[in-house]
C-alpha cells in the first residue's frame, strides 16, 4: 500500500511539475473548446447543438494526449524496470499509474467541462449530465488509456499506434457519453445512458489491469 | 545635442539604480495612490448619481464606467509592457524587465474586468453571457497573452531567461491590439462600435463622458499604484535572492 | 525497516547465485554463451571486457530483466531470478531520477516505494552528501553529483545483491572510494556485489571475469 | 545551404522515424475527424455545417501537437547548442526547422484534409478551396509554432505553455482558413479570405523566424 | 574539405584562448570566480575538481556556451567565444545522438551539416572503429559503442580547440588510448585541447587545473 500510494504521489508531483500533465491537459481543452467557435461561426443554436460532442471528443483527445508519457517516460529513464521488480505487483503499478493519469488529468477535466458548456451554449439543464458522464467516463479511459500505452511501449512510432489501438476501444465510451448529453438537453432521460458508462468502466477496471501488465512485462525484457 | 543625451543617459543609469528605485517608488506612491481615491469617489458619485439613465439601457448601462475603463486599461497596459520588453532586450537593463513583469498581472486584471463586467452587461442586453464575436474574442485572446506572459515570467530557473522570452512574446502580441480596436469595424459584430476614440470627435453625451473620463483616471491612477508596489517588491525581493545565493554559495560547491 | 545499512545484517539471502552454461541475446544477435558463474554471499565481482563485450547484458541477465535464451540462471533456492527480482538492486546508465523533482523527492519516492522508512526522506543514510542538495531540482546537478544521488540507493535497498554498471563513472575520487566502502561494507553483512568497470582496480580479493574473449 | 539541408533532411528522417511526427499528426487528424460524426451523431446536414470548421480546428491541434518536440528533443540531448554554433545562422536554423516541420506535419495534412471532407459531408465544390487554405495557413501555423517553441525551450510546463501562446498568434489563421472555405460552400468568393491568409503566412515568414533565433540563443545559455 | 585529421594543417588558428580573472555562474549561484587561463596552441589542459567544482561550466564557457559574468575571455585576436563558437567543439556528456537513427545517418548528418565531406558518411575518418555498426540503430548501441560513435566527430573537425568533457567514460582501454591519441595529432596540428577527467593520468607535458579550492 506505501508503494501504492508512492507511485499516486510521484506521478500527481510530476504532473504538475512537467510539461506533460494537468496543464497541458487543461490548456489543450480550454483551447479546443475555444477553437471551435472561431471555426464553425457564433451561432448559438448551433453551437449548443455540437456542444455536447464537441466536449466530449476534446476531452477524449485530451486524455489521448496526456497517455504517451504514461509509462514512456519511465521506461526511457530506467525507472519502469526498478518499480516492476519491487514488491508491488504489476497490476497493482498500473493501477495506480491509471489513477494518478485520472486524478491529473480526467479530473480537472470535469472541473472546467461545465464552463466549457457556458461558452457553447450548452443549456443550463445539460450540465449536470455532462459532469456525471464525465465522472464516469474519464476513469475508463484512463484505464483503456493505460492498456493502450502499456502495448505501444518501446514500439516504434509509439505515440500514433497508441492513438489508433485505443480510439476503437474508447468509442463506446464517447458514444454513451455524449449521447446521454444529447437525451438530457433535449429533456429525455439520461439514466440509462449513464448506467451503460458505469458499466463500461467497471468492465475496463476488470480487465486493464491485467492485459496492460501482462504488456508490461514484455517491454521491459 | 548628443552631449543632452548624454547627460540624460547618466542621469537615467543613475535613477536606475535599485536603492534608488526603490527609493523613488517609495516616494511616488503616496501620490498616485490619492490620486486614486480622489478620482475614484468623484467618478463614482457622478457615475451612479449624477449621470442619466440610458433611453434604452436603462440603468444597466451603468456597467459601462467599469467596462470601458477596464477595456481601455487592458490595452494600455499590454502596449505598456510589450514597450518596456523592447526597451529591456535592447538596452539590457534588468530595471525594464522589472517593470513589465509588475505590470503584467495588474493588466490582467483590467483584461479580466472588462471580460467579466462585458459579460455581465450582455445577459441582460443581449441575452448571452458570451456570445463568440470578434472583439470579445480578441479581448479573451488578450487574457491568453497576459496569461503567456505571465507564465513565462515564471517558467525558468533563470529568471532573465524567462523576462526576455516573456517581451519576445509581447512585442509579437502586439499585433492582437489592432485588432481589438478594430474589430467593430471590420466585421459586422453585436459589440458597440468606438463612439469616444474616434474620427471626428466624440459621439457621446458629455453628461456620461464625463464620468467616464473620471473613471479612466481613476483606473489609471489605481494602475500606477499597484505597479509602483509591485516594482518595488520585485526589486527588493530580487536582491534578497541574490545576497540568500551568495550566503550559499559556499556551502553549495 | 532496515535502518542504516552499515549496522545491520541482512535478511537471509538464499546464495549463491548460479549460471550454467547461459546464453543471451539482444535483438537477433547472441550477445554470449556458454557463460558459467557462482556468486556466493560476501563475493565482489569485477566484469570486465571491451565495450560491447556483454557487460551490461550480463548484469540484466542476473537482475532477471532479460530471459536467457539458453541454460540455467537460479538462485540457491531454485528461484529465477525473473520470479525473484526484488533480490537485486541495479544502478547502470539510466538512473531512474526525474529531472523535474528535486533531490530530495526523487530520493523520497525511492526510500518510500521500496518500503524503507517512515520518514519520506532517507536522510540517515547518506553516504554521498547528497542531502545537501535536497531541495534542488535534479535538472541543476552536475554529471557527478546526479550519480551521487542515484548511487544514494545503495544505502536504502535491502536487496542481497548488487548489479552496479560503471558505478564510479563521473565520480571524484572521494566517490569511487564511497562507493566500494559501501561494497565492502554490504559484503560484511553477507551481500554480493557484481559490478562492471573498465578502470584498472585493485580490490583486494575481488574476483574478475572478463568478457568477449570471442572478440 | 548544405548545412541548411542536412537539417531539413534529417528532421524529416526523424520525423518519419519517431513517434512524434507525421504518423501522430496523421493518427491524431484522422481520428479526431472520425470521433466527430460519433460525438455530433451522423445527420449529413449537421455535419456539412461544421465540416470546414472541424478541419480546419483539427489541423491547428494537429500542427500544435507536434511543436513541443521542435527543438526540445536537440536542446536535451545537446544538439541544438552544437547546430547554434555551427556556420548556419540561427535564422536560417529556424527557418530549415520549420520547414521540416511543414514538410512532415503540414504537406501530410494537406493531402489527406479531402478525405476528411468527405467524410464529413464537405460539398464538393469547398474542397480545393479546404486544400488551398490549408496550404497557405499550415506554413504561418509550423512558423508561429516554431517561434512559441522556441520560447518556452526549457521552460517548466512547457507543452501547455506553448498552447497557451501560439493559440492567441494562430487564431487569425483559422478564422480566416475556415471563413473561406464556409464562403466557397455557400458559393461566395473566397479569394479575398485566402488573399488574407497569404498575407498573414507571409508575415509570419518575416517576424518569426528573427524572434524564434532570438529566443533559441536565450535558451542555450 | 579538410580530409583526414591527421595529416592535414587546421586553418590557422587565432591561439591563444585567454581567461583573464573570469567568473561564471549557473541559474543564481557563482560556481567560480577570478580564473586565469591561457591556452596555447598545441597546449593539452587536464582539469580537474569535486563533482560540482565547475569543470563542465568551465568547458561550457570556452566554447561560448555560457556568458561570462565578469572578467574577460578572449581568443587571440579579440574575438569573444560567444562570437566564434565554431572555433571550439564540445563533447560532452549529452552526444547529440539520436536513438532513433543508424550510426551511419547520424554521423553522416554532423558530418555534412559541418560542411565536412562530399558523401554523406565519413567512412575514411573511423578512429573508433564505429564503421561496423553503420547500420544499426543507435539505440541498440551498449553504452561505449554509443560514446565511440560520438566521439568519432572528432576525426571530422575543423575546429583548433577541443572541449572534452569525461571524454574516456565508458570506453574501454583501447578506446582510452584512441581519444588520446587523437589529441596528440590535433595538437601536433597546432590545435589545443582542453578535458576534464576524474581518472588520476599520466599524460606528458599535460597542464593540470584543479577548480574549486574553495571546498
Ligand atoms: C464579455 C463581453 C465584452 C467584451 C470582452 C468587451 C470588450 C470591450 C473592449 C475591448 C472595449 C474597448 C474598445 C476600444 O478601446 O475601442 C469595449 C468598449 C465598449 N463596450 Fe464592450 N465588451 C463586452 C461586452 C459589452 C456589452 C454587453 C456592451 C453593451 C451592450 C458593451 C459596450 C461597450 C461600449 C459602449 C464600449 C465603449 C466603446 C467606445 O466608446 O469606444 N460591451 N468593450
Ligand atoms: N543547469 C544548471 N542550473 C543551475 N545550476 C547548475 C546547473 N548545472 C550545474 N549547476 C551547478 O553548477 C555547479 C558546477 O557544475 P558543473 O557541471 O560545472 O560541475 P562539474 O565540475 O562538471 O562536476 P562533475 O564532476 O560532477 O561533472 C554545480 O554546483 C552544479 O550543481
Ligand atoms: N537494446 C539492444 N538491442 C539490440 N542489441 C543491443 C541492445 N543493447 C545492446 N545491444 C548489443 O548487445 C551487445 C552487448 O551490449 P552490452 O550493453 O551488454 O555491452 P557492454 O559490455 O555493457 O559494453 P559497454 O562497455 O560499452 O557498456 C552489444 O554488441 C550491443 O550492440
Ligand atoms: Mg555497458
Ligand atoms: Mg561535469
Amino acid at each position: 500500500m506505501t508503494a501504492f500510494l508512492a507511485v499516486v504521489r510521484r506521478d500527481l508531483l510530476l504532473a504538475y511539475r512537467d510539461g506533460a500533465g494537468t496543464w497541458t491537459v487543461l490548456g489543450f481543452f480550454v483551447i479546443a473548446v475555444a477553437v471551435f467557435p472561431l471555426g464553425l461561426g457564433p451561432e448559438p443554436q448551433l453551437l449548443a447543438r455540437v456542444a455536447a460532442g464537441v466536449v466530449w471528443a476534446m476531452a477524449l483527445l485530451a486524455a489521448l494526449l496526456s497517455l504517451d508519457t504514461l509509462f514512456d517516460a519511465d521506461w526511457r529513464d530506467g525507472s519502469l524496470e526498478l518499480l516492476l521488480s519491487g514488491e508491488l505487483a504489476p497490476e497493482a503499478l498500473v493501477l495506480a499509474k491509471a489513477l494518478a493519469h485520472w486524478l491529473a488529468s480526467g479530473l480537472p477535466l470535469i472541473v472546467v467541462a461545465p464552463l466549457a458548456g457556458v461558452l457553447l451554449h450548452l443549456p443550463g439543464n445539460a450540465a449536470p449530465t455532462l459532469a456525471v458522464s464525465l465522472l464516469l467516463g474519464t476513469p475508463a479511459l484512463s484505464l483503456l488509456g493505460a492498456l493502450g500505452a502499456a502495448l505501444a511501449l518501446g514500439a516504434r512510432r509509439g505515440a500514433a499506434l497508441l492513438a489508433v489501438m485505443v480510439l476503437p476501444l474508447a468509442v463506446p465510451v464517447l458514444i454513451f457519453g455524449a449521447g446521454a448529453v444529447e437525451s438530457a438537453m433535449l429533456g429525455l432521460a439520461a439514466g440509462p445512458g449513464l448506467l451503460i458508462l458505469g458499466g463500461i468502466a467497471l468492465m475496463a477496471l476488470a480487465v486493464c489491469p491485467f492485459a496492460a501488465a501482462a504488456a508490461l512485462r514484455q517491454a521491459v525484457e | 545635442m548628443g552631449k543632452a543625451i548624454a547627460a540624460m543617459g547618466g542621469f537615467l543609469q543613475r535613477q536606475a539604480q535599485p536603492a534608488r528605485v526603490v527609493d523613488l517608488c517609495g516616494r511616488f506612491l503616496p501620490f498616485a495612490f490619492a490620486l486614486a481615491v480622489i478620482c475614484l469617489a468623484a467618478g463614482l458619485i457622478s457615475a451612479l448619481v449624477l449621470s442619466p439613465p440610458d433611453y434604452q439601457q436603462g440603468e444597466s448601462v451603468r456597467i459601462m464606467y467599469v467596462h470601458v475603463p477596464a477595456a481601455w486599461m487592458g490595452l494600455f497596459v499590454y502596449a505598456f509592457i510589450a514597450a518596456l520588453g523592447g526597451v529591456g532586450l535592447v538596452g539590457g537593463h534588468p530595471l525594464a524587465f522589472h517593470a513589465a513583469r509588475a505590470a503584467a498581472p495588474v493588466g490582467a486584471g483590467f483584461t479580466a474586468a472588462c471580460l467579466v463586467s462585458g459579460s455581465l452587461w450582455g445577459k441582460p442586453m443581449w441575452g448571452a453571457w458570451w456570445v463568440w464575436d470578434a472583439r470579445l474574442t480578441s479581448m479573451l485572446l488578450l487574457l491568453f497573452l497576459y496569461f503567456g506572459h505571465a507564465a513565462l515570467t515564471r517558467a525558468f530557473d533563470d529568471p532573465r531567461r524567462g523576462d526576455k522570452a516573456a517581451a519576445v512574446l509581447a512585442l509579437v502580441g502586439c499585433v492582437n491590439l489592432p485588432v481589438i480596436k478594430f474589430s467593430v469595424d471590420w466585421w459586422n459584430t453585436l459589440h458597440q462600435p468606438a463612439s469616444v476614440f474616434k474620427m471626428g470627435g466624440p459621439a457621446i453625451d458629455p453628461s456620461m463622458l464625463l464620468p467616464l473620463l473620471l473613471m479612466l483616471g481613476a483606473f489609471k491612477a489605481l494602475f500606477f499604484t499597484l505597479w509602483l508596489m509591485r516594482l518595488r517588491s520585485s526589486v527588493v525581493a530580487a536582491r534578497l535572492r541574490a545576497a540568500a545565493a551568495r550566503a550559499r554559495g559556499a556551502a553549495w560547491r | 525497516m532496515f535502518g542504516n545499512p552499515f549496522s545491520t545484517a541482512l535478511p537471509l539471502a538464499p546464495f549463491p547465485l548460479m549460471l550454467r552454461e547461459a546464453a543471451c541475446w539482444r535483438g537477433e544477435t547472441e550477445v554470449f554463451a556458454g557463460l558459467d558463474m557462482m556468486i556466493e554471499g560476501g563475493a565482489l565481482w569485477l566484469i570486465r571486457g571491451d565495450n560491447g563485450a556483454g557487460k551490461t547484458t550480463l548484469l540484466r541477465l542476473l537482475a532477471g530483466m532479460l530471459r536467457a535464451a539458453g541454460g540455467v540462471v537460479s538462485w540457491g533456492d531454485g528461484q529465477s531470478p525473473r520470479k525473484t527480482p526484488e533480490r537485486a538492486l541495479f544502478i547502470g546508465h539510466a538512473d531512474a531520477l526525474k529531472p523535474a523533482l528535486t533531490v530530495g523527492e526523487n530520493l523520497g519516492f525511492w526510500a518510500g516505494f521500496s518500503g524503507f522508512a517512515e520518514s519520506p526522506w532517507p536522510q540517515a543514510s547518506d553516504p554521498f552528501g547528497v542531502w545537501a542538495y535536497a531541495d534542488v531540482p535534479l535538472r541543476a546537478l552536475s554529471a557527478g553529483q546526479r550519480r551521487r544521488v542515484a548511487l544514494t540507493r545503495l544505502a536504502f535497498s535491502a536487496a542481497p545483491l548488487w548489479l552496479l554498471d560503471e558505478p564510479v563513472t563521473a565520480l571524484d575520487a572521494a566517490g569511487q572510494r564511497t562507493v566500494w566502502e559501501l561494497a565492502a561494507a554490504h559484503r560484511r553483512r553477507g551481500g554480493a556485489v557484481v559490478a562492471t568497470t573498465h578502470a584498472p582496480m585493485n580490490l583486494p580479493d575481488a574476483q574478475e571475469m572478463t568478457l568477449g574473449g570471442l572478440r
